[in-house]
Parts: C-alpha cells; sequence; structure tokens
C-alpha cells in the first residue's frame, strides 16, 4: 500500500496553497502522544491517510447498500410491469432516505420476557460483521483498497461465519416460539451454504494462490485473463450458494411470510430491524465483491494497461485508479442484479429441498470441482503450459486456451456425479417421476346430456 | 380423530415435547379468509390436522327464510365474494327453474358471457394468491393485471367491481352498455399472449414443479367420495361439469371442452384451472358472436310466488359445482333454501390431502383448493 | 305466470311434457325456443318502419301481456284459496303450476306428481316394498320417501348394489316442519357414469337420531356435522358429530323454525361478547353502548 | 520475540479483554451469555495469533471454532434450554472446585515465573540479524500477491512431515461424523432401520 | 547471626544495582516476551478447569473445556513464535499442533453435544449433579 512517493505528497504537490495550511492546522490537531513517537512521513501514511480512505469508503458502500434497496425495488417494479418507488425526491432517489428515517421514527418494541441485551446484541452482531468485510476488499488498484492483508479471504470467510451469531441471538432473545424456529432454520441453511461456499474457494485458490484480495487481481493482471474461464463451474456453485448464504431469493425460507410469520426478525422493529435490513444488503454488497473479485478479475479489465500506458505520466495514477474503481462497481452491480433477479422470478423451495440442494448437490460438486482442477494444474504443469515464477504464474496462450476449455468441460463429469448421487431422491429428477408432465391436458369432448364415458 | 384441544401452547422447549400444535390462526397470510387450521405436528410433519370455520357465519339460511324472493338475490353475490356473478345466477336460475320461466335468449347469452367472466376472474385471483403463497411474487401481480382488465368491465356494467349484481328473477334489469361487446373482444384477444406468461414463468420452473407436483395427492375414487367438484375433481381425472352433464341457460349449444389431470396432485389441479381458463375465453368469443337481439327481461309476475314443491338446481361455480335447494310452500318467501357450497365440501377434503406431508405443503394445497370462507360460512 | 302471446306466433313448439324422460331434452327444447323466440322477435322488429320507433308493435303486445297477467294472477289466487285444505301429508300445495304453456287451457300440473313408468325407480320400490313410502317428481326431479330407520340401507343399496350406482352424495341437508313435529333429512345423490340425480328423504321426528352415511360418503362427514350444527338431528355413529360453524359452548339450533330470527339474549353472546342484560322493551337498532 | 512499542500496546488490551471474558465465561448465569463471553475470548486469542505472526491459525480459529464448534453450542442451548439453571448456577461442591482450580493455577505460574527468575531460558537474546529479518518493514515494491510466508510453509510441513498425524485426524472426524449421526436418530428412526 | 547480615548486605547490593522495581515493571511492560504469553494461557486455563469444576449445566462444562483446550493453543503458537525467533528448526510444528487441537475439539463437541441430547431425551435435565446413578 506505501507508494514510494506517499500519496498525500502526490496530493500536497499537486495542491492549492489553502490546503496545505489547511493540512498543517489539522496536524496540529492530532493529539501529541500520538504524533510524538512516529516521524511525520508515518503519521501521514498509518494515520491520515487511512482515515480518508475509510471516510470514503464508508459514505461510498453505506450510499451503495441504501440505494441498493431502491434499485431493488425499481427492478423488481420493472419485472412484474409496475413503475417503482418514484414519489419521494426525484425519479425517488430519495426513498432509501425516507425508509431509514422511517425506521427510525417507529417506536423501538423489545419483548416482554426478552434477553434485553442480547436482543439488543443481535443485529449490532450481524451488522459489523457484514462491515468489517469492507476493509479487505479491493476497490481498485493500489491505494484505492484500504489495507492488503496476505490473508484477506481467510478473514472474510471467518468473519462471515461470525455472522450467523447474530442470526441466531436475534431468534433465540425474541423468546417466542416463531422467530425460534425461523432462527434455527435460517443458522442451519447459511452454516451448511458456507461450508459449500468455502469448498468453491479452495479451487480457486489453486489459480489464485493467494488469500490476499489484492493479489488475486494482482493474478488475473498478470495472466491478462480473468478466472472465471478457468472456473467455470465452481463459478455457478459459488453463485447458487452465496444467494443461498444471504438468505435471498429462492432460499428465503427464513422469513417466508406463507409459513412461519416474518422468521427471526418478526419480533423487532424501528431502528433495530433496519440495522438488520442494512446487515442483509450489506452482506449482499460484499459477496458479490467477493465474486467478482475471484471470479471476474475484480478491478482489473484486460485493455487497462494500454490504456493507462497510452496516458501522460502525471494522469496514468489516477487513471488506472479511476478505470478499476467503475471496472469493481461495475461488476459487482452485475452480480447484484442477478440476485435481484432470482429474487422475483423464482417461487420459494421448501426447507428439505432447500437442505438437500445444499448438501446433496452444492458440495458434492465443488469437493468434485477441487479435485478436477487440481488435476488439471497438474496435467498443465506438467506439460509445461504453465510456469510458477516468484510465487505468480506464467502462461502463455495455449496455457491459456488449455486451462479454459478444461474449466468448461469439467462441468460434465461434476454433471455426472451429481446425477448419480441424486438418482433416487424424489423431489427432485421429476422428469422420471411424471412419465409427462401434460401441460394440455386430456380434453373431454362431451355432448351436451349424453351420459358421460 | 378426536377433538383436538383449541389451545396449547404449553411447551416452552422445543425438544422435549414430541408433537407440536401450530394453530395456522385466523389471520394467518396464507389461509384464503378467516380459516383456522390446527395442525398437529412432529417436528415439520404434519401429524393431524383440523379446519375451524364458521368466523364469517352469518346465518344467510335463516335470513332467506324470512325475506321476499326478490330480496333474496343480493345476498348471493355477499356468499362467495369473489364469483359473485356466478352466485347470483345460481339463485336466479333456481327460481325460474321452479316458476318454469322463460328467460329471453338475449338475456341467456348475455349471462353466460358474464359468468364466464367471472370464472376468468376467480381462477386470476387463484393464480394470484396461490403463486404468491408458494413464493412466486411476480405470478401474483401479472395476475392482478389481467383481473383488473375484467373488474373494468363489470364496473361499466354492473356498477360494481366485486358484489355485482344484475341478474334478476326471469331475466336482466337492464341491457348491455354500448362498448360491452367491444371491450370484451379486445379482453379476449389479449388474454392468450397473458396465458402464455404465466405459464412460461411457472409451467418449467424446477422450484415451481418441486414444490406442486406431487403434494395433496387425491385419487379419483376418494376424490368423488368425498364430493369434490370442480377442478379438485377433475384434477384427479374425473369428467364431471355441470354445464356438461346438466346444461343450463345457453350451454348446450355452445362447443368448449373440459380439462382433465391424471394424478390428481396439486400441479395437475393447476393445469386444470388453467385450461378452463383456455376454454372459458373460448365460450366467450362463441356466446360474443351468437349474441341475439330483443329484450332482456322476460315476463314476470309483479309478486313472485313461487308454486309448492322443492327444486334442487346446480350450476358449474368458478370452485366447483354450486347447488340450491328451495321447498316453497307457494307463499312469497322461501319455506327452506339451502345452498351447496362447493368450496365447503372441498375444504372437507383438506385432512386427507395434507396429512403427512409438510407445514409449508399443507398452504400449497389450500391455495389448490381455491377456497373462499364467504361461501364456506354462509 | 303464462307465457305471454306473441302478435305473430308460428306453431308454437308443444310444452314439454310434465314427466321430462331427460332432463336435457327439455334444454334442447328451451334452447329451440329460445331461437325460435329470437327470430320471431327480430321478425317484427324489421317488419317495423326502419326507422319509426317500434313503438306501436310493443304497445300491442304490452296490452295482451297485462291482460294475460290479470287473469293468470286470478287464477293463481283461486288456486292458492282451495289448495289451503289439501288433505294430502305433504305441506300445503298450491296447485298451481305454470306447466302449461297453452294459452287458452290452464292445466296445473300437481307439485308432486307420482312417477309410474321408470324401469329404475319400480326396481327399487320392489326390493323395498314398504318401506318406501312414495316415490314422486317435483319440477322434474325424482324423489324418494324413505322409512328413516331404513334411509341408510337404500342408501348403501343405491351406492353399491343398484343398477344405476350414485356414486356421488352430492348433498345432505334437512327441512323443518314444526307443524308434523319432524324433520326431513334429504339426501341429493348424483350418478356420474348414468349422469342422473335422485333425491331421498326421510321423514324423522324431532328427538329420534338417524344413522350416518359418512362411512359411504366421506363427504357426508362434514354435511351431517352442519345438518346437527343447525338442526339438532343427531347422526348415531358419526365418527366427530360437533358442531362446526356455531362455536363450541352455542346454545340452541338457529334452522329450527321456532328458532326467532331477530337478535334474541343467548348465553353464550351474553358470556363471550359481554353484552350487557338488555333492559326490556329497548329499541335493538343497534345502539349498544 | 519482543513485542514493542504499537504491538505491545495491542498485546496488554487483548489480554485484557480475554481475561475478562474468561472470567465471565465461568460465571455468567445465562448459559447463553457463557457462549457468548467464550466467543469473544475466542476472537481475543485468534487476534493474539496475528500478532504472533500465526495468520493461518488466528484465521482457522475464529471460522472454525467460533463459526462452527459455537454455532453448534448455541443450536444445543436453544433445544434444551431449561429454566432452573437461572437460580444456582453451581453445583454443590463449588468451593472444594474453586480451591483445587486455584491452587493448579499457582503451580502453573510458579513454575513460569521460577523459570525466568533464574535467568530463564527467555531471556537470551534473539540474534541481530534474526531481530533484523523479523522486525523490518515489508518491503513496499514487493508484489502484492507474494504468499504469506507463514501460510505457504505451514500448508508445506502439514503435508510433507506432519501427513501422519493428518491423516489421523481425517479418520478422527470421519468416526465424529458416523457417532453423531447415530446419536442423533431419534426411536422412530431407529424401530426402521434395526 | 554475622552470616545473615552478612546476607542481607550483598543481597541489597545487588538491589541497588539492579534497575528499581519501578523500572522492571516499566520494562516488562514495553517488552513484552513469550512468558508474557504463557502466564496469560496459564490463567486462561485455571479458569477452565475451575469451570469445569464449578458448573451444573453439562453444556457449560463442555465450553470450559474449550477455554482450556484454547488456553493450550496460545502456548503451542507462542513456543511456535519464539522458537522462530530463536532461528530453530521446524518452528511450524506449533501451528500444526493447534490446527490439530482445533480438529480434536470440533469432534468432541459434535459428539459431545450428540451425547447430551441423547440424555436430555431420556433424563429431561441437563444438571450435572442430578445424573448420579449409573443405571437409570
Amino acid at each position: 500500500m506505501m507508494m514510494t512517493q506517499g500519496p498525500w505528497m502526490l496530493a500536497l504537490s499537486a495542491s492549492p496553497k489553502w490546503l496545505e495550511s489547511l493540512v498543517e492546522r489539522l496536524f496540529a490537531y492530532l493529539p501529541a502522544w500520538l504524533t510524538s513517537s512516529l516521524a511525520p512521513t508515518e503519521v501521514a501514511d498509518f494515520i491520515v491517510w487511512p482515515l480518508i480512505q475509510i471516510g470514503v469508503m464508508l459514505v461510498v458502500v453505506l450510499t451503495a447498500v441504501a440505494y441498493l434497496t431502491l434499485a431493488e425495488r425499481k427492478v423488481s417494479a420493472w419485472i412484474q410491469v409496475r413503475v417503482g418507488p418514484n414519489r419521494t425526491g426525484p425519479l425517488g432517489l430519495l426513498q432509501p432516505a425516507a425508509d431509514g428515517i422511517k425506521l427510525l421514527i417507529k417506536e423501538d418494541v423489545i419483548p416482554f420476557k426478552a434477553d434485553k441485551t442480547v436482543f439488543t446484541l443481535a443485529p449490532i452482531i450481524s451488522m459489523v460483521c457484514a462491515f468489517i468485510v469492507l476493509a479487505v476488499l479491493p476497490y481498485g488498484p493500489h491505494y484505492a483498497s484500504i489495507t492488503n492483508i496476505n490473508i484477506g479471504l481467510l478473514f472474510i470467510l471467518s468473519v462471515s461465519s461470525v455472522g450467523v451469531l447474530g442470526i441466531i441471538l436475534g431468534g433465540w432473545a425474541s423468546n417466542s416460539k416463531y422467530p425460534l424456529l425461523g432462527a434455527l432454520r435460517s443458522s442451519a441453511q447459511m452454516v451448511s451454504y458456507e461450508a459449500a461456499i468455502g469448498l468453491t474457494i479452495v479451487s480457486a485458490l489453486i489459480f489464485t494462490r493467494t488469500f490476499s484480495m489484492q493479489g488475486i487481481v494482482e493474478a488475473q493482471r498478470s495472466l491478462g485473463i480473468w478466472f472465471v474461464l478457468f472456473l467455470f463451474p465452481s463459478f455457478i456453485v459459488f453463485l447458487i450458494s452465496v444467494v443461498a448464504e444471504t438468505n435471498r431469493a429462492p432460499f428465503d425460507l427464513a422469513e417466508a411470510e406463507s409459513e412461519l410469520v416474518g422468521g427471526f426478525h418478526t419480533e423487532y422493529s424501528g431502528f433495530r430491524f433496519s440495522i438488520f435490513f442494512i446487515a442483509e444488503y450489506a452482506n449482499m454488497v460484499v459477496v458479490s465483491a467477493i465474486g467478482a473479485t475471484l471470479y471476474l478479475g475484480g478491478w482489473y479489465v484486460p485493455g487497462m494497461d494500454w490504456v493507462a500506458a497510452r496516458l501522460p505520466e502525471a494522469y496514468r495514477e489516477a487513471a488506472l485508479t479511476l478505470m478499476g474503481v467503475t471496472a469493481f462497481a461495475i461488476k459487482c452491480g452485475a452480480i447484484l442484479y442477478l440476485f435481484i433477479w432470482m429474487r422475483w422470478t423464482f417461487p420459494r423451495y421448501r426447507y428439505d429441498q432447500l437442505m438437500e440442494l445444499g448438501w446433496k448437490w452444492l458440495m458434492p460438486a465443488a469437493l468434485a470441482n477441487i479435485a478436477l482442477t487440481a488435476t488439471i494444474f497438474i496435467v498443465g504443469k506438467e506439460l509445461g503450459l504453465v510456469r510458477s515464477a516468484g510465487g505468480v504464474l506464467q502462461m502463455d496462450w495455449q496455457g491459456k486456451l488449455f486451462f479454459t476449455l478444461a474449466g468448461l468441460l469439467s462441468m460434465f463429469p461434476i454433471l455426472a456425479l451429481l446425477n448419480a448421487i441424486n438418482r433416487n431422491s424424489k423431489s427432485f429428477n421429476l422428469r422420471a417421476q411424471r412419465t409427462t408432465i401434460p401441460v394440455s391436458t386430456r380434453k373431454v369432448k362431451l355432448s351436451p346430456g349424453v351420459k358421460a364415458a | 380423530m378426536n377433538a383436538i384441544p383449541l389451545v396449547t401452547h404449553h411447551t416452552e422447549t422445543l425438544f422435549d415435547s414430541e408433537q407440536m400444535v401450530l394453530s395456522m390462526g385466523p389471520q394467518h397470510p396464507s389461509t384464503h379468509g378467516v380459516l383456522r387450521v390446527i395442525l398437529k405436528l412432529d417436528g415439520e410433519r404434519v401429524v393431524d390436522l383440523d379446519c375451524d370455520i364458521g368466523y364469517l357465519h352469518r346465518g344467510a339460511e335463516k335470513i332467506f327464510e324470512n325475506r321476499l324472493y326478490p330480496m333474496i338475490a343480493p345476498y348471493f353475490d355477499r356468499l362467495d365474494y369473489i364469483a359473485a356473478v356466478s352466485n347470483g345466477l345460481l339463485y336466479v336460475e333456481t327460481v325460474e327453474k321452479a316458476m318454469g320461466l322463460e328467460v329471453p335468449p338475449r338475456a341467456q347469452y348475455l349471462r353466460v358471457i358474464l359468468t364466464e367472466l367471472n370464472r376468468l376472474s376467480s381462477h386470476l385471483l387463484w393464480l394470484a394468491t396461490h403463486a404468491l403463497d408458494i413464493g412466486g411474487f411476480t405470478v401474483f401481480l401479472y395476475a392482478f393485471r389481467e383481473r383488473e382488465e375484467i373488474l373494468k368491465i363489470f364496473e361499466n356494467f354492473f356498477g360494481a367491481r366485486l358484489t355485482c349484481h344484475a341478474f334478476r328473477i326471469g331475466g336482466m334489469t337492464y341491457d348491455a352498455y354500448p362498448e360491452f361487446e367491444a371491450q370484451v373482444r379486445a379482453f379476449c384477444d389479449l388474454f392468450p399472449k397473458r396465458l402464455e406468461e404465466y405459464e412460461t414463468l411457472l409451467n418449467e420452473n424446477r422450484i415451481w414443479l418441486g414444490r406442486t407436483v406431487g403434494i395433496g395427492i387425491i385419487s379419483a375414487e376418494d376424490a368423488i367420495s368425498l364430493g369434490l367438484t370442480g377442478a379438485p375433481l377433475r384434477g384427479s381425472g374425473v369428467d364431471y361439469d355441470v354445464r356438461k352433464t346438466d346444461p343450463y341457460e345457453c350451454y348446450a349449444d355452445l362447443e368448449f371442452d373440459i380439462p382433465i389431470g391424471e394424478n390428481g396432485d396439486t400441479f395437475d389441479r393447476y393445469l386444470v384451472r388453467m385450461e378452463e381458463m383456455r376454454q372459458s375465453r373460448r365460450i366467450i368469443m362463441q356466446a360474443l358472436d351468437r349474441l341475439p337481439d330483443g329484450p332482456v327481461m322476460g315476463k314476470v309476475p309483479k309478486v313472485i310466488r313461487v308454486p309448492a314443491g322443492e327444486v334442487y338446481h346446480s350450476i358449474e361455480g368458478p370452485k366447483g359445482e354450486l347447488g340450491l335447494y328451495l321447498v316453497s310452500d307457494g307463499g312469497t318467501k322461501p319455506y327452506r333454501l339451502r345452498m351447496r357450497p362447493a368450496s365447503f365440501v372441498n375444504l372437507g377434503a383438506l385432512r386427507k390431502m395434507a396429512v403427512g406431508s409438510l407445514v409449508s405443503d399443507v398452504v400449497a394445497v389450500i391455495g389448490s383448493l381455491d377456497i373462499v370462507l364467504g361461501e364456506i360460512d354462509r | 305466470m303464462s307465457d305471454e302471446t306473441k302478435p305473430a306466433p308460428e306453431g308454437q313448439p308443444s310444452a314439454a311434457d310434465a314427466e321430462r324422460e331427460a332432463k336435457v331434452a327439455a334444454a334442447k327444447a328451451k334452447a329451440a325456443a329460445a331461437k325460435a323466440a329470437g327470430e320471431s322477435v327480430a321478425a317484427p322488429a324489421e317488419s317495423a318502419p326502419a326507422q319509426a320507433t317500434p313503438t306501436d308493435a310493443d304497445k300491442e303486445a304490452k296490452i295482451a301481456a297485462a291482460k294475460a297477467k290479470a287473469a293468470a294472477a286470478k287464477a293463481a289466487r283461486e288456486a292458492a284459496g282451495d289448495g289451503g285444505d289439501a288433505p294430502k301429508p305433504a305441506p300445503a300445495k298450491a296447485p298451481a303450476k305454470a306447466a302449461a304453456k297453452a294459452p287458452a287451457k290452464k292445466e296445473v300440473a300437481p307439485a308432486y306428481a307420482e312417477i309410474k313408468d321408470d324401469a329404475f325407480i319400480a326396481a327399487l320400490r320392489a326390493s323395498f316394498q314398504d318401506d318406501i313410502k312414495e316415490a314422486v317428481t317435483s319440477n322434474g326431479q325424482q324423489i324418494v320417501r324413505v322409512v328413516p330407520e331404513r334411509a341408510r340401507d337404500l342408501l348403501w343399496y343405491l351406492r353399491y348394489d343398484a343398477a344405476i350406482r350414485f356414486d356421488m352424495l352430492t348433498d345432505v341437508t334437512a327441512a323443518h316442519y314444526p307443524e308434523r313435529k319432524a324433520f326431513e333429512v334429504v339426501y341429493q345423490l348424483y350418478s356420474i357414469p348414468e349422469n342422473r340425480r335422485l333425491r331421498v328423504k326421510a321423514e324423522l321426528p324431532e328427538d329420534q337420531p338417524i344413522y350416518t352415511v359418512s362411512d359411504i360418503w366421506t363427504a357426508a362427514n362434514w354435511l351431517e356435522r352442519e345438518a346437527y350444527d343447525m338442526f339438532g338431528i343427531v347422526f348415531e355413529g358419526h365418527p366427530d358429530l360437533r358442531r362446526i360453524l356455531l362455536p363450541e359452548g352455542w346454545v340452541g339450533f338457529p334452522l329450527r323454525k321456532e328458532y326467532p330470527v331477530e337478535y334474541r339474549h343467548n348465553e353464550w353472546v351474553a358470556e363471550n361478547l359481554n353484552i350487557l342484560e338488555i333492559p326490556e322493551g329497548a329499541d335493538l337498532t343497534g345502539k349498544f353502548d | 520475540m519482543l513485542l514493542v512499542g504499537w504491538e505491545a500496546v495491542f498485546f496488554w488490551m487483548l489480554t485484557l479483554v480475554a481475561l475478562f471474558a474468561a472470567v465471565f465465561t465461568v460465571s455468567a448465569r445465562n448459559p447463553v451469555h457463557c457462549a457468548l463471553f467464550l466467543i469473544s475470548t475466542l476472537i481475543a486469542k485468534g487476534a493474539l495469533f496475528l500478532l504472533l505472526r500465526a495468520e493461518f491459525v488466528a484465521g482457522a480459529q475464529i471460522l472454525v471454532y467460533v463459526g462452527g464448534i459455537l454455532v453448534l453450542f448455541l443450536f444445543v442451548l436453544m433445544l434444551v434450554n431449561t429454566r432452573s439453571e437461572v437460580e444456582n448456577p453451581f453445583n454443590r461442591q463449588d468451593k472444594v472446585g474453586a480451591f483445587i482450580a486455584a491452587l493448579v493455577g499457582l503451580a502453573i505460574l510458579g513454575a513460569v515465573t521460577y523459570t525466568q527468575q533464574r535467568g530463564g531460558f527467555f531471556k537470551t537474546k534473539p540474534s541481530a540479524d534474526r531481530m533484523a529479518i523479523e522486525n523490518a518493514k515489508p518491503d513496499p515494491n514487493a508484489p502484492a500477491g507474494v504468499i504469506s510466508a507463514d501460510t505457504e510453509t505451514l500448508g508445506v510441513t502439514l503435508y510433507t512431515r506432519a501427513v501422519l498425524p493428518f491423516e489421523i485426524a481425517s479418520v478422527l472426524l470421519l468416526m465424529a461424523i458416523v457417532g453423531s449421526v447415530l446419536l442423533a436418530r431419534d426411536r422412530r428412526q431407529e424401530e426402521t432401520y434395526d | 547471626m554475622m552470616t545473615f547480615l552478612a546476607l542481607a548486605a550483598s543481597w541489597a547490593a545487588r538491589q541497588a544495582s539492579e534497575p528499581s522495581l519501578m523500572e522492571r515493571y516499566v520494562q516488562g511492560l514495553k517488552e513484552v516476551d513469550a512468558s508474557k504469553f504463557l502466564v496469560l494461557s496459564a490463567i486462561i486455563f485455571s479458569l477452565g478447569m475451575g469451570g469445569v469444576l464449578i458448573r451444573r449445566n453439562i453444556i457449560v462444562i463442555f465450553m470450559s473445556v474449550e477455554l482450556m483446550l484454547s488456553a493450550a493453543n496460545l502456548n503451542f503458537i507462542a513456543f511456535a513464535r519464539y522458537w522462530q525467533t530463536q532461528g530453530g528448526l521446524y518452528a511450524y510444528n506449533g501451528h500444526v499442533m493447534t490446527i490439530f487441537v482445533i480438529v480434536v475439539a470440533a469432534a468432541e463437541a459434535a459428539l459431545g453435544l450428540g451425547l447430551l441430547l441423547a440424555l436430555y431425551r431420556n433424563r429431561e435435565t441437563i444438571a450435572a449433579d442430578e445424573i448420579n446413578l449409573l443405571k437409570w
């Protein structure tokens, strides 16, 4: 993250006079014990600059999450041939603000015998876990991502597994039968699908060869190709289990109104409910960011370096960052659109079908995928198509072609395996169970009054 | 099965009680109206089920015995408030049959067109709420968009969207408004494309199949002995449609078919109703082409006295066979007027279909039976 | 009541005879009549001057109709008068029945005409001799009256061993006749293969139970529970005979004739809806504050 | 192995959190609160591992321990949460138990401080160049993607020198799965299978 | 008596030469070495043991066992780290051992809770001291 020439130096050198005096005055405000022990450059690098980054990131991501709710309602309206919210503010753009204020004003009810501390703690846990992960995501090249710890992906997995606790405690603390059932159901679902996500990420690590998020993007940048081509089946398994992990779309059984009225957040109202609500959408954003980084090349777009090379020296860095951030945003948006699209077209799974899909379909697919990708990689290494120099892969076009083909072809053995596993499971091979699904039923031409057949 | 104690929320831990009594109460989102289903659960599986109805009981049959014949007609729109037109038709036809009145042909054709339109709007509402219970929110909004077209036509014709009332004993009060035929024809041209939209969303949808195929299966013999009528009966493969076996109005000379299912599960009932919608549209088109002109009100005496005797008359309502048993003593008020509601008998079959399945299947089966509480509780 | 005479009737189709062989034949006749009427009405409209209002043709038709109606009303009143003292056990019947289509002769078909020439009914009577009190038809529908004790056997026979299998029980209901202190339990049967309806009625004294048929047709389970709920008829052998529509503790059976229609003070209502004691003579127009 | 400066500050903060939560894990009345405090101790320990440059183990600890085992604990707690616990969480021999535990604790502490006093074997300072390697700032120009030394070497040792225990662990886990499935069967399923 | 005085004098001399208690205390605060980790894990271990011995609820006993196991983990990693800075061989044994401890803890938790559920189903209670009959 540290540039030879601190990013703030770059900013300072190009900035007008009044800005420098402002920085000096700001510098004076910092507490004495903080600045005394560190050299000025260190202070700038380790305190001022991260604060600025965190501030920008929070503002950007929070508005993104807020407007995601609006986007969901607009897209669902568009799917259902109606017009989404357009009353509040120009074109309905202030709708998230309106929702926020409404939820703030609403009275915050705590059920009678509920466990106060745990009741208030639950939404906080799930929201904090959703937001910690934002620090690690690679929004853009060097200093557009806040930190670059070298176990980025493992960190994200462990934090999201702690997120499950928020839901369990939320359900348990509201001390009534329906939320408890909802909490048990959704936590069991999240735990089992998290295992599936972990396995798909393992199969992706074979090519990325590092946990750190920036490292993954660098790997795809150095190869000049997105990993979705090499790891196509694992990308599909990742998408499905990610949708299930965030309790959305066809898997949103936790808050299935038709059976358990409201699921684990039945008893929550007012501000606490909005925290759960924001946590769910933040989880969605985080998960789509991981998908974008791991499979769709994070902020890297193939033609990027070529364009940056054309620009004059001073603007190269800024242009790279701009392109990176927009590419990342577009990819996340694409995956989020998929989330929303899925939600409004598919009906809901039943609970046992949902668990069966998790354990008998996605888990074996992920395991088989790891084995297949590993063998393909070894074969590629033997054939000399891929060399690893200093921890980063090098591949020429034959290697890329070979791995892409292998990636796509490995879909079929996996499907064969899944078919073998689920041959006799009743609810899913519907074709075999129903010889013909009679779309047009047998029409009986009964002449009036004559005895029926 | 003996009577299940109504309210037993005693278990505080989930684990120790072998069976948990869950009451899908009168105000549950997926029971269509004020129906309370008491489920005895073993974990997720339904061990026993008892329907607690009567929340909407208005003592209709008692009121009928104290009202003059013309005054009873509006009550019938409030019984099955989703298919008000066909209820009205049932009552009016029964009295005409008892008195032997002749309804002018134009009134007959108009009545058939309006009842079939009402069947379409009732089936669309069924599709909407059925899909909503299983999670398909988009189908809900598509179906209501079409239903809105029909309700506009009703509003122009009857002046009311839900409790429509224009059928009088002996014919109809007012004739069709000028643009009636044009609007109905426009709707009929538009409707097949919209049906395709629903079917692309649902027929090949793996999750929809997973939730409806093989759920709430009922065999043909059980269906007949349970007295099921309408789509649930035809879904199990029994060819029984009152419009064909005992034609009334002018159904005798209209060409239409009856869809028959094979396996009697929720998916077959869904297919049967979708096909019925197509057939209704076909009926409407034929009836529009042959709409004769002439008076819409037959010869009816000032004071309507039904001659002594009794009559049982039934029509094919959207929910099943609606029957009316009229015993008259020659006076101006019916001695006994008993309505045989289709959803009341169909709901009786819920226990046989849903016991042994999961909680979310009970919701799907209730949706596929298409019950209306106004008609059940009378 | 009688059909209006048309200004230019072309060969009125002969009225369907009293005992219609196949209901559907009547329906076809009616449909034919409808078509004929359609043309006839259309004919005079064309013949009348296109633009001139066709009122004069209608005016004559109206006058004729009014006269015919007056005559019919007078006939109906006389019939009601002499019908009152009919000795027949069936309820007071006004014989006037507008079956006759022929304008001139007013031939009144009796409400309940004896079934004579039906093979199936004859076979039925043969096998049940005196238990079937009578087999009549009303408004073209066949009714069989049976002694309540043998009702279940007759229904079993009709369901399983009869020539025409009535496999569907459409309805079980009852009617209360206080003057004879009896209920009439009505079973509406329908045979899907033969497409034929039959109504079996059993006249049951008020306090005497009748045997259930819910083991023959499962549909009867809920229908009998409703009959019990509304009339208090006890169906012996019913697996779960308890009120279905009214709340558990409700006192009284609403559909009995002596049960008054307007609001009356009732234990369940007082206990559960805690409506205060109503002072005598208070007007019950909905003011319960 | 000296944590100096900011690392020391973090170390002391984390030890406070860990100790505080450990005490409450043992003494909380409501079992769910015990679980929550246990979770906080484990997370504090995970952070301590990071200080000790053991990144992979820190991640694994939180992922498996907190995300897996404690979720299981909460599951079971919710299934059988009896109210009786709230009255007196401690059993009859609570005095004796506390005394024994304190005794053992003191014994271990004595051993540790004793070795510390006698010129304990921790005293020896690591060689100068070793220290330089340890506390060197990360080289700014190194490609960001290089895998952290810790995870790589751990992976290698796990699959080369520690293969036998690795296989034994997998067999152990298999046995645990089969055992828990067998235990979780209720009467009805048992009849059908036996 | 003389020897005692001589001892005291040498002790005082040594004390004077060495840095005062206060400095050593501050020095200890600043420089955190492996022994501090050992002390922390010892305390947590004894707390866990106390929990096991004192608590009634079996689940909380399980949790205290987990506490003891995690204290052991801390020791492993502390020693691994120390050995690593001494440039010793096989510094990663500590990490590997910790992973195996976590695996064992997971297996133990799964089976233990399974047994607990079976026990609960039969005896309706999970208080440790109520389960005292060998044959129920």
